[in-house]
């Protein structure tokens, strides 16, 4: 395959920088909006092999009179090879809308800011080129959470699940000496490996029906945390015991239904599911030691 | 308004080991950031940290490989500082429960990285940053230490004394993005910034868009200077869509970077001897730009980094994460086509100036992090060594601000005796505000000087005002226009190829945009999650740091690490082993210089040739 | 805080067509679950019938209107026999017997799948083995029905 | 934070016991319903049939063991299905009374019919 031949489809030839000086944004930029509305139009006639995407963005804003009652507004937003959602929300905030509202930052699925709903499934809109989905692309805030504002929803829900685990390292006796390092076993590491890599973007809390339903569950993410501790062999017994008694409360793991959403729609694929049911099973052990 | 002993702004690596350090000197602390703490840019860190911990290694061998990384323009103390402190503050990560990659015996590994005598680069996969942002986030909500998060810094309270020496600051002005309340929050000892880079002054970095240099703006408008601005390190391999990073590894594993007419061009057009795509950033990354200059880039943009003849046994082995990254956000499959890639920003090495301590010449105002300049980095930052500042400068400047006693530090700030003044450059316009609306400015209103609450409620005052005034009216321009002129012109003509007449260029057009900034206005008419508003804020900020940048790069004539200058194309000892540093006088940026330091507590560094 | 706007259940269900393979065996099993715990009762209700057999209480049916009585006409039998007979001599309660079954069979071999995933058995192939459930739910039931159907209404 | 959870209600005996009465469901349901749609079918049940069947020990306790199993797993599952509906505080409570007086009835209602099919009273 030549690799010269690529992406004949791109929309906008990549500007020649000195060419950028001679047409004032404020010319391209109503060219720009104009294409869009051009395109609005002819949009249904001809399938335009990907020069614009359509995309139906979810609007609200309790402040603003006309955005009270919850809609969709309709972008046209000129393709680009490798362009994902976010680059299309992004733009239709910078060229046609600037109150178009979400949470971004990294572009480069880290930072966990932005999760939407996409056409119908939880999904970073970072991490989702636009080209592998059906046109219009429905856009939506995450679901089972409540929307501050177009895109935004209430996190602090999510927050205090993720804090109720007690997330953080309770190892007291730590080796002495100089520069001494607690020891770890790769494999050991290598078992809590996956569990580290949340993100903290609350999809998979938004996809879990059971979360919906029973607010004080703590959700698929915060006991993948815990289990993140749990299984770290650094922490002493009693400290896993305690961890062990956290999640085995009644809105603890014993909650999950293995519905298996959660895990479908992690960005980071962390096996969440099958990480709660080893809590679950590490419980019952516990509780039969007991016995 | 609220009140804490230490005032915490950015919840990045920098921003809670420093939270951490105040809370544990015994500080009232809070954190106050425009992100919710895990979102923070330090997640996006790959490579590791590094730390003299193994036998055979020896913080001095740290010291002096980060000073000849630095092209000898980091300042000993600052240097010796890291080195020495980086194990210790590793090893507290350690114990903080961090999971670093681990040896057979069960110690955390360390591995090579450019430019390093030792392989002592401290990992934790290919995430070492998104592992230690959460586990000092663990330790924050161990402590319980206050965060305000989604709460953007607008300014600092700042006494308004002549000498920005004498002033002294008390707090910070901020808003509450989720419900657009601005308030002020009072520092009884001090305010540690903590905010990050300022990469969203290009167009094309590998930032988050976060990273609008809100810090370096308010303390530069507050007086304390902002240091080696115009070293900025390009990286050769990111996206051109999104600017995701492409890590070296792949070049290091064989991959072979390709022009539009297939040519290998690192070794065809001989731009580094026989290093190939193995030379340094600063190399191939000019390599590339000369390609899409002349016309050979692909789609006169990028530039071709084709891994497929490595096999997919063996790209799946050791390269699977970067298949994922150009599959998801290029939406190109590594194994059957060559990944597009070219120069993005990576890292700012300048940043506002400080002592050992964090503090700047501004009394109680401190800074730490990407957003300082200590400086350990000089003109070139060694991989896995910002890590390690945010640990060791942010506990320290945490400290301090608590009120430890750390010594008398080594390194000076502020205008005084020690600096010598830029003789005049030729600038094609005014830089500053130059009598244009100083909103903002901390002396705009001269008179008084005003004590803690004075300043506190008159920087509250002042920021209600401006967001009236931006709110109120509803046409001109908006910031993303200005932003994006802005953006181009520092990609255009201050990237890696730097010409006087380009940067003079780029001063212009940064110059307009102050103009058309008088003219900005906000659409959006809610208090709600109003992030227009705060983006216009942030654009703001990138006008003043962009300028800086582009002055820095403008004085200093000669090419040294990051900074290339084609009007003269070498390291020039004689004139410039010196800091430039840029501050705000009354709306007027002046620049002048001071010594690098070299002399190290037992050896002084002498300037080595760097060779390729 | 400024409100905020809470889209609720209902909305939510209005997404049904995007829901999971996962999410279908979870709410299959619960309404499988339901069923059966709703039969049990009423399958308990009908047996007590037995304590009136057992202390003698009979009635008079025709024989040839119950498949579990022998002979002709009109018989004496034990009250249990009677109503089992007469339920099962219902078009209608056969093919609600059709239905428990595949209801039970479904519950069953999900349940199976769910002991599974609770074990930490095979969880990358969760979606297929629901799957698997309802297609072996359906033959089963369609293969018991001429056992269940026998000699009724036809 | 640490308050939120109690020593009480660990929930992970009724978790475990669903597990353990589902695994014997499997069985006894499968047999049950073999014997009595295929082996015996449905239709041709008699009072006389069910008592020879059910005079047998070792069916007649298994048969028991088959309803107090069933009961409990389809009691406990429609409880766990409104806990994770969020049934929260009073109303809870009720449901939870409620429901385990139905299972007792339940299962008293059913041993009461076993031991008359076993004709172990009314004889
Ligand atoms: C892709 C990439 C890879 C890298 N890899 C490495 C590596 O391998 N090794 C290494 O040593 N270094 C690496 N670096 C560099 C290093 O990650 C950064 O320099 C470092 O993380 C910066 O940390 P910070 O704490 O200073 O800032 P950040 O982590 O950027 O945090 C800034 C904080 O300030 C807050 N903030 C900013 N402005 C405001 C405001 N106005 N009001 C309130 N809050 C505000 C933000 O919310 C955020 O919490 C890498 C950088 C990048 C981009
Ligand atoms: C025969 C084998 C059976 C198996 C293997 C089985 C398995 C299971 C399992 C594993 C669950 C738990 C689901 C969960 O918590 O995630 C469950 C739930 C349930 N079962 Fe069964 N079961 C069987 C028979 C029965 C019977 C006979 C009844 C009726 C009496 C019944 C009624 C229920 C009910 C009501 C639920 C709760 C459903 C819900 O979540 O709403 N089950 N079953
Ligand atoms: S577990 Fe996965 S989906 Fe859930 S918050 Fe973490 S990264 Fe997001
Ligand atoms: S979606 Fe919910 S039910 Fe369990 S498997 Fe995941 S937490
Ligand atoms: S923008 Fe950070 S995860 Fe998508």
């Amino acid at each position: 395959m030549s690799t010269q031949q690529q992406e004949p489809e791109t929309q906008e030839a990549p500007e020649d920088p000195e060419m950028k000086g001679a047409e004032s944004p404020q010319q391209r930029r109503l060219k720009e909006k104009e294409q869009g509305l051009a395109d609005e139009e002819s949009v249904d006639e001809s399938d335009l092999e990907g020069e614009t995407v359509h995309i139906k963005v979810f609007r609200y804003d309790p402040e603003v009179e006309d955005k009270q009652e919850p809609r969709f507004d309709d972008f046209h937003v000129p393709f680009e090879k490798g362009m994902t959602v976010l680059d299309a929300v992004m733009y239709a905030r910078d060229e046609y809308d600037s109150s178009l509202t979400f949470r971004h930052s990294c572009r480069q699925a880290v930072c966990g800011s932005d999760a939407f709903f996409v056409n119908g499934t939880q999904r970073l809109g970072c991490k989702t080129q636009i080209s592998d989905l059906e046109q219009p692309v429905r856009i939506e805030p995450l679901p089972h959470q409540e929307v501050v504002k177009d895109l935004v929803v209430d996190m602090d829900h999510f927050y205090d699940q993720m804090h109720a685990v007690e997330p953080y390292f309770q190892q007291e006796d730590l080796p002495e000496g100089d520069l001494e390092e607690q020891r770890q076993s790769r494999e050991n590491r290598e078992k809590v490996k996956m569990s580290t890599r949340c993100i903290w973007c609350a999809a998979c809390m938004s996809s879990c029906n059971i979360a919906a339903g029973d607010n004080e569950y703590l959700g698929p993410a915060a006991i993948n945390k815990a289990y993140r501790f749990a299984m770290d062999e650094r922490e002493d017994e009693e400290i896993k015991e305690h961890r062990l008694r956290i999640l085995e409360q009644e809105h603890g793991v014993w909650r999950c239904q293995t519905q298996f959403s959660c895990t479908e729609v992690c960005p980071k694929d962390i096996p969440l599911t099958e990480h709660i049911q080893e809590l679950k099973r590490e419980a019952v052990k516990k509780n039969l030691k007991f016995w | 308004m609220y009140e804490h002993d230490v005032i915490v702004v950015g919840a990045g690596g920098a921003g809670l080991r420093a939270a951490i350090a105040a809370h544990e000197a015994g500080a009232d602390t809070a954190i106050v950031s425009k992100l919710h703490p895990v979102r923070s840019h330090t997640g996006a860190a790959e490579g590791g940290i590094n730390a003299a911990l193994r036998e055979g290694d020896d913080w001095e061998l740290h010291a002096y490989d980060t000073m000849k990384g630095s092209d000898y323009l980091g300042d000993a103390p600052a240097v010796e500082t890291l080195a020495q402190d980086a194990p210790d503050e590793t090893i507290t990560l350690e114990h903080w429960g961090m999971p670093f990659s681990r040896e057979e015996d069960g110690r955390v590994s360390q591995r090579p990285f450019g430019g390093l005598s030792f392989p002592r680069t401290t990992y934790a996969g290919a995430e070492t940053g998104h592992h230690l942002l959460h586990v000092m986030y663990e330790q924050v909500v161990k402590r319980g230490i206050q965060v305000y998060d989604e709460w953007y810094v607008m300014n600092l309270a700042t006494t308004d004394e002549p000498d920005p020496n004498d002033r002294r600051c008390h707090g910070i002005v901020a808003y509450d993005v989720q419900s657009g309340e601005i308030e002020g929050f009072k520092a009884n000892q001090g305010v540690v910034l903590a905010t990050g880079g300022p990469g969203q002054a290009f167009d094309h970095t590998t930032n988050a868009v976060s990273c609008t240099g809100d810090g370096h703006a308010m303390a530069y408008r507050a007086g304390a200077p902002l240091e080696d601005m115009e070293f900025i390190q390009f990286h050769p391999t990111s996206l051109p869509s999104t600017g995701v990073l492409i890590s070296e590894g792949v070049r290091g594993e064989g991959g072979i970077l390709y022009n539009e007419d297939g040519e290998r061009f690192m070794f065809e057009y001989g731009y580094a001897n026989n290093d190939g795509e193995l030379a340094s950033r600063d190399v191939v990354a000019r390599a590339e730009l000369t390609e899409v200059a002349e016309g050979r880039g692909v789609n006169d943009e990028y530039v071709h980094l084709d891994m497929r003849h490595l096999g997919e046994e063996r790209i799946i082995d050791r390269l699977e994460n970067i298949l994922h990254l150009a599959e998801d956000f290029e939406g190109v499959d590594g194994l059957v086509e060559p990944m597009p890639v070219k120069p993005g920003q990576h890292y700012a090495m300048g940043g506002i100036e400080v002592d050992e301590n964090g503090q700047t010449c501004i009394q109680g105002l401190y800074a730490a992090g990407e957003c300082a300049c200590v400086s350990v980095h000089g003109a070139n930052r060694l991989g896995g060594n910002a890590l390690p500042e945010l640990i060791v400068f942010g506990k320290r400047a945490g400290r301090h601000a608590a009120g430890e006693d750390l010594g008398e530090p080594q390194i000076r700030t502020g205008y005084d005796d020690d600096v010598e003044d830029e003789e005049g450059v030729d600038l094609p316009v005014e830089p500053g505000e130059a009598g244009l609306d100083t909103t903002g400015g901390v002396a705009a209103d001269g008179g008084v000087t005003a004590d803690a609450e004075g300043a506190l409620e008159r920087a509250v005052e002042r920021e209600r005002e401006r967001v009236d005034a931006l709110m109120r009216k509803d046409d001109g321009i908006q910031h993303a226009e200005i932003r994006s002129k802005l953006q181009n012109a520092m990609t255009d003509y201050v990237n890696v190829f730097r010409t006087g007449d380009g940067i003079r260029k780029a001063l212009s057009i940064i110059r307009e945009c102050r103009e058309q900034y008088q003219d900005v206005y906000v659409d959006d008419p809610s208090r709600t999650f109003n992030t227009d508003l705060q983006q216009t804020y942030e654009t703001r900020n990138l006008i003043d740091v962009a300028e800086t940048i582009a002055l820095g790069a403008l004085v200093r004539n000669e090419f040294r690490g990051a900074h290339w200058r084609q009007e003269n194309q070498i390291r020039d000892d004689e004139n410039w082993l010196k800091h430039t540093l840029i501050s705000w006088d009354e709306g007027e940026p002046s620049v002048f210089y001071r010594p690098v330091i070299l002399e190290g507590e037992e050896k002084t560094y002498e300037p080595k040739e760097r060779s390729y | 805080m400024s409100q905020s706007y809470n889209r609720g259940l209902i909305e939510d269900f209005g997404r049904w067509k995007e829901f999971s393979a996962g999410m279908w065996a979870w709410i299959f099993h619960k309404f499988t679950g339901w069923m059966l715990i709703g039969y049990l009762f009423t399958h308990i209700a009908v047996l007590s019938t037995a304590i009136g057999a057992a202390q003698g209480e009979t009635v008079e049916v025709f024989a040839e209107d119950l498949p579990n009585v022998e002979g002709t006409g009109l018989t004496e039998v034990d009250i249990y026999t009677a109503t089992l007979g007469g339920l099962e001599g219902l078009f209608i309660v056969r093919l609600l017997e059709v239905g428990l079954l595949a209801v039970a069979v479904f519950h069953i071999l999900n349940g199976l799948r769910l002991l599974m995933v609770d074990l930490g058995i095979g969880l990358e192939a969760q979606d297929k083995s629901f799957y698997a459930s309802l297609i072996l739910t359906g033959i089963i039931t369609v293969a018991s029905v001429p056992t269940f159907m026998m000699g009724v209404g036809f | 934070m640490a308050e939120r959870y109690s020593s009480f209600a660990p929930g992970g005996t009724a978790w475990l016991l669903q597990r353990i009465t589902a695994a014997f469901l499997v069985v006894v349901l499968a047999f049950h319903f073999f014997q009595l749609h295929f082996v015996n079918h449905a239709a041709e049940v008699t009072f006389a049939g069910t008592e020879v069947r059910m005079s047998n020990l070792g069916y007649f306790l298994t048969m028991v063991l088959f309803l107090i199993a069933g009961a409990f797993h389809g009691i406990n599952g429609v409880y766990n299905a409104l806990v994770n509906q969020g049934l929260e505080g009073t109303p809870k409570k009720v449901v939870l009374a409620v429901l385990t007086i139905a299972g007792v009835g339940l299962v008293v209602q059913g041993i009461w019919v076993a031991l008359a099919m076993s004709g172990m009273i009314y004889q």
